[in-house]
């Protein structure tokens, strides 16, 4: 089912756990749909210098969160607003159609992060938007 | 390890060799079309007959109650769009539960769009029916009560003589969905009063692609597969000869080793249970302790989600299943766990396990400690965990 | 002697052992469900899908189009009834033809009993269609035409191609029947405009209870058999993974060998066609001379039944069929020898037989001369033959 | 399908050919239902003293006009009238259900043969009545 960069990344994830005195933390998703990603950052002048990540949900969940939290390491906010889910998605040799939605999740869990940071710090981020409640998954629909 | 642990025994089961041995046979050498003259088909024909004894002594039916099909979905559809069809005129009203299988469910919603009414009772907290609340239930329009005989999530066994027996009373055909029950647990047919029963050959060690629907032999039905004149003229389509032989031989198995085999599912089944909540926190059991099939074994562990639960097993070579929605690709969990009160998060961490004759006690232990580490694991890593030991310290 | 000579591969063919060895390792050894997530499931997955693509290929479809069922009778169902609820809103009128299956047949006199109007084509002495006939029936509500690619009695093969171009022309859905002609003939989707198309495991040597359905991607489909999400939520029931790989397996060795095959088969059916006519009086060729399957040979052979022809050839070690109703203990004959034209009483006395590739002349001529003397004692045994001979000599 | 006793009747029909000088002939049965029996009587005094059959029809059509012959073959006009389609079944050992009919015709044919003599010779048989044209042959009703 899962590509082996996943099943990797889901064995042996990567920047798993907490960041004590995080610069910003965002939580997305919700227990009801069985996923929840938070991210912690820790942001130095414009480098996001350490991340960190908790996830409750399936192995793409896991998997995107670890890549998710690789990809932004190190950058600059400016080149992590360029992480998109597909970026995640191809770095991990792609995820089954019905778990596409794992990836949206982490990268909204990087913007939710970020947009923390940014309101504790005053500052506008180019754009980035305040994160959902929900993101939205949709369900696949019934074949007729 | 290499050896692969296989508890997903509801899912399907490992076809038994004897019951493959009587098969080949019908492959390539006695191939002939049930239905034809010559001689060479009448092997064929012969070997129909005697599965169908088998599977009728089983359930105590008469050999022309039973009815060979491609499976249990199927026997479920053509039970309940046949018994609508045909009793239409009486009434459009059907009971069942909201923790039935799908094949009943969305057939039952099927109809629901053709302008006939389901009750969906509830259940409780261990998945029973209530005998009062399904009682009342019933309508002068009610043609049809279909509750199943054990549930294949949580391994609730429905009280179904009692129910039989107030479908009686009342005058209103029952039907069950034995899938998960038929091989597992005694089931005659008269003394529990049902009037159809279906079940699959894959789910007792049998092949898949076969089963049957017993139908009462009063009981009105109309085909749901129309063609040619198979199985009496209710059931058309060129006879699946051997699939047909390996459910009667299934079924004659299962049924001389049940005593048997059910006191060591038995035993097997407490002792996991046992083991676990012995060794690991937070976890539910799901379904009732003691009214449930005697190979399942189904919990909850809290904080935790289903699917990476089966994939840290599987990497450790166990085979399990989950009504976590993420391995089926939509988002709301089972309807059984969220039919018997789990709230969304709690039944996204479900595990089912369910045991063979053939599972030993070093493979249980194996699989507890396995379990243990990786619910671990997987804790630590959750959000979840984390707010409640905060909250906790609190 | 003991060797049997088996004509009657329109009924069901042999196993092909190459095909059973494929089917094999999905008995016992990777009997995991398909749906399931841990990785010895994956087997099975894997086995599906390169089953699909075989029989995909081999009528050019999308792997996506051809959905998995229990045989044709199934999807025969499964399409018409299908496309009649899919459509309803557009109309209720269905095109089909009275030489069709009585799985095509009784399903639509099942349609008909919920309100919807059927045309059953009439057919030539050989069994063709009319396409003007069909094209002038259609209708502003005809939602679907369904014609059988090939006809199971009498081997006749419509002009498909023509009755997908009509349908295309007025819009309307085209369904067909190849039951008889997948694997026996070529087909191509998309060159034959045929959106719908219904086949059979066992008919092309591969194994019973197993079939397709192939549904062309922008058709609108209703599920027929409701339940779990296999299939792409458009089939429900557990996965029969042997009976699938075998299906796969037989559909590439058929179309690999398609071209000899046919070579090799026409010729020894004309052969056998050439004997008869040879050395038997009173007999017609059924069905089309030369549009016509390249496996069936179908006579009548008047003042003589069906039923003790098909014994006498059986006492000889010969096995074939009959339109004769005895054999199927109703008592009109096949109602495909009646819309041919033929009167009762010599439509009674038909017999098919379906050859195969491993079918030899050897055997042809001996089937001719068990035949020739059948024929004439069982003729000597007739009271209508006295009374012909008695009118001749007047 | 059938017993070895139908098959063998079927094999080596009992009294099968014609009665050139018949004391009464009667056929039953008709080709649009796949069945016709013709059953020639040859009677001295009371006897039935030799009697012949021709058959259209199924194995079992064949064996039932071969064993109703036997059966009265040698027998007093009174004793033939005895022998029921039940008699000849069960002295074939049984017939599947959907083949009782062709027993019904057998017992049919020898009574229209008699009809026939009695007709010529201007005697009533006791209990023989008119021979039906179609013989009442049930289509087995589809079930529900
Ligand atoms: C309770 C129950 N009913 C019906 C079914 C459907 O059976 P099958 O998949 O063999 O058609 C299953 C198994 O999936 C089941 O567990
Ligand atoms: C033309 C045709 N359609 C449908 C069928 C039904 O196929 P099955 O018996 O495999 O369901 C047959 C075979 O009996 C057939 O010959």
């Amino acid at each position: 089912m899962y590509t082996e960069k996943v099943m990797d990344h889901f064995k042996n994830p990567r920047n798993m756990g907490e960041i004590e005195d995080a610069s910003g933390v965002g939580t997305v998703g919700n227990a009801k749909c069985g996923d929840i990603m938070r991210v912690f950052l820790k942001i130095e002048g414009d480098v996001i210098e350490d991340v960190k990540f908790k996830t409750f949900g399936c192995g793409a969940a896991v998997a995107t969160s670890s890549m998710a939290t690789e990809l932004v390491k190190g950058k600059t906010i400016k080149e992590a607003m360029l992480v998109t889910n597909k970026a995640v998605m191809e770095a991990l040799d792609g995820l089954p159609p019905v778990k596409v939605h794992c990836s949206l999740l982490a990268e909204e869990a990087i913007h939710a992060a970020l947009w923390d940071y940014a309101k504790k710090n005053g500052i506008v981020i180019d754009g980035l938007e305040e994160p959902k409640e929900d993101i939205g998954e949709e369900e696949i629909p019934e074949e007729e | 390890m290499n050896e692969i642990i296989y508890l997903d025994n509801a899912a399907t089961t490992q076809l038994d060799k004897a019951v493959f041995e009587e098969m080949q046979p019908y492959f390539v050498d006695y191939y002939g079309n049930p239905s034809s003259v010559y001689s060479i088909a009448s092997e064929s024909k012969k070997a129909i007959n005697l599965a169908r004894e088998r599977v009728s002594g089983a359930i105590g039916a008469l050999d022309r109650e039973i009815y060979f099909t491609n499976g249990g979905t199927e026997s479920d559809n053509w039970a309940i769009k046949g018994i609508a069809e045909s009793y239409k005129e009486k009434g459009k009203h059907i009971i069942t539960s909201k923790i039935e299988h799908h094949a009943v469910l969305h057939t039952c919603e099927y109809l629901e769009k053709q302008g006939y009414e389901i009750t969906y009772l509830n259940v409780d907290e261990d998945g029973l029916v209530d005998l009062n609340e399904l009682e009342k239930s019933i309508r002068k329009d009610t043609i049809l009560i279909t509750i199943m005989f054990a549930n294949n999530e949580i391994g609730t066994i429905q009280p179904i003589k009692e129910i039989g027996e107030i479908a009686k009373r009342h005058d209103v055909i029952f039907h069950t969905d034995a899938v998960q029950a038929f091989g597992h647990v005694p089931i005659d047919v008269n003394e529990m009063n049902i009037d159809l029963l279906s079940a699959s050959g894959h789910k007792v060690n049998g092949p898949k692609g076969v089963g049957f629907l017993y139908v009462r032999k009063n009981i009105k039905l109309k085909a749901f597969i129309h063609g040619g004149a198979q199985e009496r003229q209710r059931r058309a389509g060129t006879e699946n000869v051997p699939g047909i032989v390996g459910l009667g031989a299934a079924a004659k198995i299962a049924y001389e080793q049940l005593e048997e085999r059910t006191k060591y599912l038995i035993e097997n089944r407490d002792y996991l249970i046992d083991q676990i909540e012995k060794n690991i926190d937070y976890v539910r059991l799901n379904g009732h302790r003691t009214k449930r099939l005697p190979n399942n074994v189904n919990f909850c562990f809290r904080f935790i989600e289903g699917e990476s639960l089966l994939i840290s097993l599987d990497m450790e070579g166990i085979c399990a299943s989950s009504g976590s929605a993420c391995t089926s690709g939509s988002l709301d969990p089972s309807h059984v766990l969220l039919a018997i009160g789990l709230p969304h998060e709690i039944a996204h961490g479900s595990l089912r396990m369910t045991l063979s004759h053939s599972t030993t006690k070093e493979q249980l232990d194996f699989v507890v400690k396995q379990l243990k580490d990786i619910v671990n694991r997987l804790r630590n890593m959750s959000p979840l965990y984390e707010d409640f030991l905060k909250n906790q310290n609190k």
